[in-house]
């Protein structure tokens, strides 16, 4: 019944960020190091993980008309539950996350998950599909926290790799966070691009 | 013999986008020229590689990147990397300045789909992009005049300090050495080409005399900052003189050449006169109470931003119809 | 009605179990977030009793809340002791410190600065009629930009604005920019004998953040004026 | 602070869109047409404020029973049961209303920025009028970067963008160089 | 543990009135939807995204019935089937629609099914 | 001292010096004559003659076919050759041409007239007009007794005498004034008469100052003829821009000129309506200019319509050299020929012959909006963005925005530094809109 494919779609085929574009603003705004990228990201799949597990499982439970209201308050109470582990147990990247954690709960692809996976799948394969687009939700902003850090900063988990002149600060800040996520994107397209045109071939 | 068929009107005027991106370069040579005499051989040798630079990368986008065998330079790259060159501290590394060009063509315009379809002043979105990544280099300034690598304030940032305060204008004027002549014939620190007002008029006669740009945008925005500061000097007049106001920060390259670039401004008296206004009246909420200096640039940009709904909201009554509302 | 009342009970299930799940979790974790909040606060003010190379100034250091809350010297009910104009503030309570006829005040202190506040704690040393900036820990600067006024926590930064004596604080600190002077780096002690803070060498593009801090050393000097100290 | 400087530097200074990122998801999909920005930046600034206005009430009865810990769940779920409710609402009383405004609802509900706002309003200790102003002035700053915003994609429809970029990438960039434009009013002192 | 009663006291409270006062009001405000849009709706994710240009998935719905939009407009559905269910969907005659609800009494996921096989 | 004017509108160079200065020559008669049934707006005349049938000059050829058509008379004395298709260079399309050979002299068969025209009633005088089958000469061709028959629900106020000749080259209506200034100050009489209004305005370009001043003096005669300046501009001499100029109203959008009560005619159809009512002549011949470039003779010539081109060269002993562009008209408005040999028709009021010199291609780059068509569309246009919904197919934005009001002048496309061919697209786009509409009914 379970399918592994729903777990590795999560990773290219449907990336949350480059392909469905969604989940944006925690994308753009704790990308400016890699390691808040990470701790973002690992703070979005433990909520995924879990209340795609509790949804699939009271789904047959819940009445259509109060279905919005019982999942926002599974995820809810997963994401403020993660937010006391983490400001009791890694301060730091607490304090820098901040305002994000608590928007866990209107990522928008938490809640999507949630109504168009595990509100009709079963436990596992929603744990599949949670981990997939966890990870693949990671992975982007890793990615994306990687360039801009060295690109703004010069570091990268904040090792120094670049000089102290060659940095762009324009990359940690907003609008660099916009730009680079669509540069990436362009590149990211440019590759599928050159794929078609060769299959076309 | 087969005879040409060709659409009517079977006249047209003898003018091209390519002859007018040569004038406007041929319009800012005596800003080049000055500050050439101010700053030396290195400025020269910085604006014109920008020149250059970005033209040749533009000729790379355009036949190696979007492969279109039969594009011929039109110039307007050229006028984008001078303008970005000009707009710079001659203090910026060469390879700071590279970047710089990069993205005012690439960013700037290019992914938008290059001539006449970027929404931002490409040159500006370099040297914003630039005052942004590079702040130390781009907020250093060299003393005119003065070959070895003394640095100074604007006269602008030295003013900034001071609004609001009980400091005597003229006397601060005065104790940093700043008079109107200089500022006016370009004897002051700034970007290599904003610091001739003398200079940017010339050129600028030239191309409202060839027909090559209205000077609405200019007359609104100048006249704002003028209306603007006066008021403000009225009030208390530690916030500058007009005058003042006008001679330096690079409103006179910004509003003579920069908010003229007819991509990114309205198309109608109506909307140019909106866009000018905008461009005063947040040129100068930047001065005073921004955190940046000048507030040229940045202003340019956010009214680009606004052009697209002033061109909505600006359009001209169709002759024969009783003005519609425009949609917002 | 009653079916109603059922759909509401059915949220209301989920509502509770939630709550229960919540809570529960709150209450255990609770002791650790109050911990890790003070480890925080703790650790900055160990910080702000060393000199600088390093060393304590004392040798009683304060390890557990109840050895910090027999150091309070001043206290409120609501948390701030004292604000300006400015909206700078210093927070309740205030510790001394009194060892080998030292005293050594640390108070936690914020200014405005580019987004927000800008908290640190710092430390004043009273010897005899002398006083002393120590150090000051930045430890709230999240709405700062990082790159640009975020650098105020790095160690080169948080330098300049220690060390600072009393002829310098008499004279109300401001930011090198500011007061319209350059210092060099060998300067830096007359700099600061000047109540000037030299950092547009070490941190340029951001003079916000820079100035905020400052005025959150200020409030803290008036502060210690207010209650006699200087 | 005062009304006015919270009110500025909710639109121009800490806009949500350009440096808060609060709301993107919207931002980036209801743009491609001004009237349905138009459209939904009204609906967000209606719920906006309601939202920010009765979060703020609750969070006074959450900090008598000491319970903050909970604002995320009770604001949530309020925010979804009322915006829900006003939906079903206007969709009966007023087709014509809920043609330009109730149907961006559903949206608003899971978007960061109604949330955003809430917390925010907390965060900063605000009092009532305080944090309905901030409310206010940011779903407008909001609702105001939307509409720039659909109006320069709709100039962009025929441009000859470079395959790569078409779509979500130029609109990222773009929003990046409004962003950009944008922080010259970073730092400004009201 | 009064931190534990408080919390149960006041998510118990608020869950029922708001469950109630939703049912209430879903029933009391209930508009007739057009048949085929509510299965096109259910078809959709329901992330209310608005990826897709129209706000939210309601919307996108009315807009595809009405033909103003794609079948592949949906980006997070796209490459997971529904660009293909909602093919499927305007292949079908409205008298077989409406006799496939009638047949399931109205029961849209149960339609779904019937349609997709 | 300003002159009358509209907002809008170009300067492009006159070039009218080249042929301003030559009178009009009567040109012999053509060997054979070649007349679309289409020579007007609206349906195309029904033949009632056959091949083989010998006919008159001024004898009907062809009748009126619906209320917006015209009678067609044969310019030649002959015999009816044949009915062939043509390429119609103004419509891109084949149409039926009768082609007259001539035989002999002119013998003319006139409509009814009578030198005092007050012995008719203003009714009458409109029949005889439909009768000679006058069209506008000004070039558009829409039969000038339609205008006459003003619907129940207006009024005619003003009679407007269009001598503007805006486009850039052509001459002949400023010979015409100059020459036949008493048949045309009486020829609005006519009309005046026949619309039952007093007052007349005729406006003149200012770059005609012989033709004003002449005007203006012998028009002391008729004190409700009021001679009046216009500034130098093109499209001055379009139908709304010159009621715009002369009495300061616009014609609202989709409406027609005498839905604000005026009445247009160009000085070449009052001349036309004066010579049937007065002398009895069908609209058979009309003076052109002939110029260009290309042309090393040019001049104005009265000759008989349904001449080819070709002919008419011959028969002027106009000398033309390599030319490029050969068009029906003036530069702005002109239609380009594909060859030579084909007919003139009844609005042709010059030809243009450019060498390739004048007629230089340039390249075309993207808009980067300039502004340019924006501020000279005598319309208010903004014809950079109705080229992009065209382009875009995007027909419903393109008439939301004012396309169906565009008159095709090619003002925009006249400056385009861009060299966009603005005009052109419209043109298509229109035609586009209409044919979805008539679809849509
Ligand atoms: C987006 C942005 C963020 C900034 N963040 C900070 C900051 O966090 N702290 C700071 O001191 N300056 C910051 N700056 C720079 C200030 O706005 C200002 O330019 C700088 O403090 C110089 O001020 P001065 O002209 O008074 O020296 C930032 C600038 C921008 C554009
Ligand atoms: C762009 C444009 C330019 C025109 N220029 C002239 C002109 O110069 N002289 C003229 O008589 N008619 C000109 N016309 C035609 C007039 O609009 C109108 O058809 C004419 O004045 C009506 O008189 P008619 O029917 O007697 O020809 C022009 C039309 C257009 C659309
Ligand atoms: C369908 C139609 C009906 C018209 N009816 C009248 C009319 O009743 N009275 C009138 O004076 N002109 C009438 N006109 C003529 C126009 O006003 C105008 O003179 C003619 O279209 C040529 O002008 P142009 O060369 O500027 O296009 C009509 C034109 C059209 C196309
Ligand atoms: C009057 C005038 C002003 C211009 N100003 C600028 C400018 O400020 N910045 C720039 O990048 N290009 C400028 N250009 C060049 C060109 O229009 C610009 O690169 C376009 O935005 C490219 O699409 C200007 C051109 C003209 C004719
Ligand atoms: S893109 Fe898809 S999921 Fe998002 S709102 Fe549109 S229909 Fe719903
Ligand atoms: S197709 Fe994909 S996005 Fe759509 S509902 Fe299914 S899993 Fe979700
Ligand atoms: S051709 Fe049409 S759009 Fe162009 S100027 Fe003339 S009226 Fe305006
Ligand atoms: S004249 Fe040409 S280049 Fe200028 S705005 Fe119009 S179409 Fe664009
Ligand atoms: S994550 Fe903020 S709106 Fe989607």
């Amino acid at each position: 019944m379970a399918d592994i494919k729903n777990l590795t779609n999560g990773f290219i085929k449907q990336n949350p960020t480059f392909v469905q574009v969604l989940g944006m603003c925690p994308t753009l705004a704790v990308t400016t190091s890699a390691e808040n990228a990470l701790g973002m990201g690992l703070a979005v799949l433990a909520v995924l993980v879990m209340s795609n597990i509790a949804i699939s499982l009271i789904r047959k439970l819940v009445p259509d008309n109060i279905r919005i209201p019982v999942y926002i308050v599974v995820i809810a109470s997963f994401v403020t539950v993660i937010d006391l582990l983490m400001h009791g147990f890694t301060y730091d990247l607490w304090k820098t996350l901040g305002l994000f954690i608590p928007l866990i709960v209107v990522n928008c692809i938490i809640l999507g998950r949630a109504e168009a996976f595990a509100s009709k799948n079963g436990v596992l394969d929603s744990i599949f599909d949670a981990l997939g687009m966890g990870l693949g939700f990671t992975g982007s902003l890793l990615l994306l926290g990687s360039i801009r850090e060295i690109l703004g900063n010069g570091t990268i988990f904040g090792l120094k790799v670049m000089s102290e002149t060659f940095k762009m600060y324009l990359f940690i800040l907003p609008p660099g966070a916009f730009i680079a996520l669509g540069l990436l994107l362009a590149f990211f397209n440019s590759l599928t691009l050159k794929k078609q045109k060769k299959g076309g071939k | 013999m087969a005879l040409n068929t060709s659409a009517a009107p079977h006249l047209r005027t003898k003018d091209s986008t390519r002859k007018v991106m040569i004038d406007v370069l041929i319009a800012l040579m005596p800003a080049v020229i000055v500050s050439s005499v101010v700053y030396g051989l290195k400025a020269l040798i910085v604006m014109l590689s920008c020149m250059v630079g970005a033209e040749l990368f533009e000729l790379f986008i355009m036949k190696v990147l979007r492969n279109k065998k039969n594009f011929r330079p039109d110039f307007s790259a050229a006028v984008t990397g001078l303008l970005l060159g000009m707009n710079v501290s001659i203090a910026v590394q060469w390879w700071q300045i590279l970047i710089g060009v990069i993205f005012a063509i690439g960013v700037g315009k290019h992914v938008f789909g290059g001539l006449g379809q970027n929404m931002f002043n490409p040159a500006l979105v370099g040297r914003v992009f630039m005052i942004i990544s590079f702040p130390t280099a781009m907020t250093t300034w060299l003393k005119p005049g003065v070959t070895d690598l003394v640095t100074t304030a604007t006269p602008l940032a030295i003013a900034k300090e001071s609004y609001g305060t009980a400091v005597n204008f003229s006397q601060l004027m005065a104790n940093n050495n700043i008079n109107y002549m200089d500022l006016f014939l370009g004897k002051i620190s700034g970007s290599m080409g904003e610091i001739s007002a003398a200079a940017l008029l010339i050129g600028f006669i030239y191309l409202v005399v060839r027909g090559r740009i209205k000077i609405n945008i200019p007359v609104f925005y100048v006249g704002t900052v003028v209306i603007f500061s006066s008021i403000m000097y009225f009030i208390n007049n530690s916030y500058g003189t007009p005058l003042f106001h006008v001679l330096t920060g690079g409103l006179i390259i910004g509003a003579l050449f920069m908010a003229t670039d007819m991509v990114t401004s309205p198309m109608t008296f109506k909307g140019q006169m909106i866009y000018g206004i905008g461009l005063g009246v947040i040129t100068m909420v930047i001065r005073y109470i921004g955190s940046y200096p000048e507030g040229v640039s940045f202003a340019i940009l956010i009214m680009n931003a606004f052009v697209p709904l002033i061109d909505i909201w600006a359009k001209p009554k169709i002759y024969g119809t009783v003005k519609k509302e425009a949609k917002i | 009605m009653k079916n109603y009342i059922k759909i509401g009970l059915i949220l209301m299930t989920f509502t509770l179990i939630s709550a229960f799940v919540v809570a529960f979790i709150y209450t255990a974790v609770k002791p650790y977030i109050d911990n890790a909040e003070f480890n925080s606060k703790l650790k900055a003010i160990k910080t702000v009793l060393k000199d600088n190379n390093d060393n304590y100034l004392i040798k009683n250091i304060p390890e557990n809340s109840q050895q910090l809350s027999a150091l309070v010297w001043k206290s409120s009910e609501n948390d701030v002791l004292y604000t300006d104009s400015t909206n700078a503030k210093v927070y309740s309570p205030v510790y001394k410190i009194e060892e080998n006829g030292k005293n050594i005040y640390i108070m936690t202190v914020s200014g405005i600065g580019f987004g927000g506040d800008v908290k640190s704690v710092v430390s004043f040393v009273s010897q005899e009629n002398d006083i002393y900036l120590n150090k000051i820990e930045v430890i709230d600067y999240s709405q700062e930009t990082p790159g640009l006024g975020a650098r105020i926590v790095e160690s080169a930064v948080k330098a300049r604005f220690s060390d600072i004596p009393k002829s310098g604080l008499e004279k109300t600190i401001k930011v090198n920019k500011d007061a319209g002077v350059t210092y060099s780096k060998d300067n830096l002690d007359q700099a600061k004998a000047n109540g000037v803070i030299q950092l547009t060498d070490i941190m340029t593009g951001a003079t916000i953040t820079p100035r905020g801090t400052v005025k959150s050393l200020n409030i803290a000097v008036e502060f210690l004026k207010k209650e006699g100290v200087m | 602070m005062g009304l006015f400087a919270i009110f500025v530097s909710a639109i121009l200074v800490n806009n949500f869109i350009f440096s808060r990122f609060l709301g993107i998801c919207p931002f980036l999909g209801v743009s491609k047409k001004i009237d349905s920005a138009t459209g939904m930046s009204l609906a967000v600034i209606f719920v906006m404020t309601m939202a920010g206005t009765i979060s703020w009430m609750l969070n006074q009865l959450l900090a008598v029973m000491g319970l903050e810990f909970l604002k995320t769940i009770v604001f949530i779920l309020v925010i979804a049961v009322l915006v829900q409710f006003v939906e079903f609402f206007i969709k009966k009383t007023s087709p014509s209303l809920y043609e330009a405004l109730g149907i961006y609802l559903p949206l608003i509900t899971t978007n960061c920025a109604v949330l955003g706002v809430a917390l925010l309003n907390v965060q900063n200790n605000y009092n009532i009028v305080q944090a309905i102003v901030n409310s206010f002035a940011s779903a407008l700053g909001f609702g105001m970067a939307l509409v720039i915003f659909a109006a320069i994609r709709e100039r962009m429809d025929n441009n000859d963008i470079p395959a790569p970029f078409k779509g979500t990438a130029i609109a990222l960039i773009t929003a990046g160089l409004l962003s950009m434009a944008f922080m010259g009013f970073s730092g400004l002192k009201i | 543990m009064t931190i534990i009663i408080n919390a149960l006291i006041l998510m118990g409270v608020l869950g029922l009135i708001s469950g109630t006062f939703l049912a209430f009001a879903a029933k009391k405000f209930e508009v007739k939807e057009d048949i085929r849009v509510a299965v096109a709706e259910k078809m959709l994710p329901g992330v209310n995204c608005g990826a897709c240009g129209f706000p939210g998935c309601p919307a996108f719905a009315k807009a595809y019935v009405k033909g103003e939009a794609k079948n592949d407009g949906c980006l997070p559905g796209r490459r997971a089937g529904v660009p293909d269910k909602l093919k499927k969907l305007s292949e079908i005659k409205d008298d077989d629609l409406n006799a496939m609800g009638e047949k399931l009494g109205g029961d849209i996921q149960k339609i779904i099914e019937e349609i997709m096989k | 001292m300003a002159f009358l004017s509209f907002k809008g509108g170009v300067h492009p160079p006159e070039r009218k010096n080249f042929s301003e200065k030559e009178s009009i020559k009567q040109l012999p008669l053509p060997e054979k004559v070649y007349m679309y049934l289409s020579n007007h707006i609206g349906a195309p005349a029904k033949l009632i003659v056959e091949p083989g049938q010998k006919v008159k000059t001024g004898q009907k050829i062809a009748e009126a076919n619906g209320f917006i058509s015209a009678n067609l008379h044969s310019p030649v004395t002959g015999q009816v050759t044949e009915v062939v298709k043509m390429l119609n260079a103004a419509s891109g399309k084949n149409d039926d041409v009768v082609i007259i050979t001539r035989e002999a002299d002119d013998d003319w068969e006139l409509v009814k007239h009578n030198s005092d025209y007050t012995e008719f009633k203003p009714e009458e005088i409109s029949e005889i007009i439909k009768e000679a089958g006058i069209v506008g000469l000004g070039g558009a061709m829409f039969p000038a007794h339609v205008k006459l028959s003003i619907p129940k629900d207006k009024k005619a106020e003003v009679l407007v005498i269009n001598a503007a000749e805006c486009e850039p080259y052509l001459t002949i209506d400023h010979r015409m004034m100059l020459e036949k200034t008493d048949e045309i100050l009486k020829g609005i009489e006519i009309i005046k008469y026949a619309l039952g209004i007093k007052n007349a305005k005729v406006g003149i370009e200012n770059n005609k100052p012989d033709a004003i001043k002449l005007m203006k003096e012998k028009a002391s005669k008729y004190p409700q003829t009021e001679i009046l300046e216009l500034k130098t501009k093109y499209p001055q001499g379009a139908e709304k821009q010159l009621i715009t100029a002369v009495t300061g109203k616009e014609v609202p959008s989709g409406k027609l000129p005498i839905d604000i009560g005026a009445v247009v005619f160009n000085v070449s159809t009052v001349y036309a309506v004066y010579d049937a009512v007065i002398n009895g002549k069908p609209l058979v011949e009309r003076g052109i200019t002939i110029t260009g470039e290309a042309v090393k003779n040019p001049g104005n010539f009265w000759y008989r319509i349904g001449t080819t081109v070709d002919d008419l060269l011959s028969l002027s002993g106009v000398k033309t050299e390599n030319p490029e562009k050969v068009l029906y008209g003036g530069p702005m408005m002109g239609i380009p020929l594909p060859k030579t040999e084909l007919p003139t028709f009844k609005g042709n009021n010059g030809l243009t012959f450019f060498s390739s010199e004048s007629n230089k291609d340039r390249e075309t780059m993207p808009c980067i909006r300039c502004s340019y068509c924006v501020m000279s569309c005598p319309i208010h246009l903004q014809p950079y963005l109705l080229k992009r919904f065209v382009d875009q197919r995007n027909y419903d934005e393109a008439v939301n925005n004012g396309i169906l009001d565009c008159i095709e002048c090619g003002s925009c496309s006249y400056g385009c530094p861009s060299n966009i061919d603005l005009a052109k697209t419209f043109k298509t786009g229109k035609k586009v809109i209409r044919a979805m509409k008539q679809r849509r009914v």
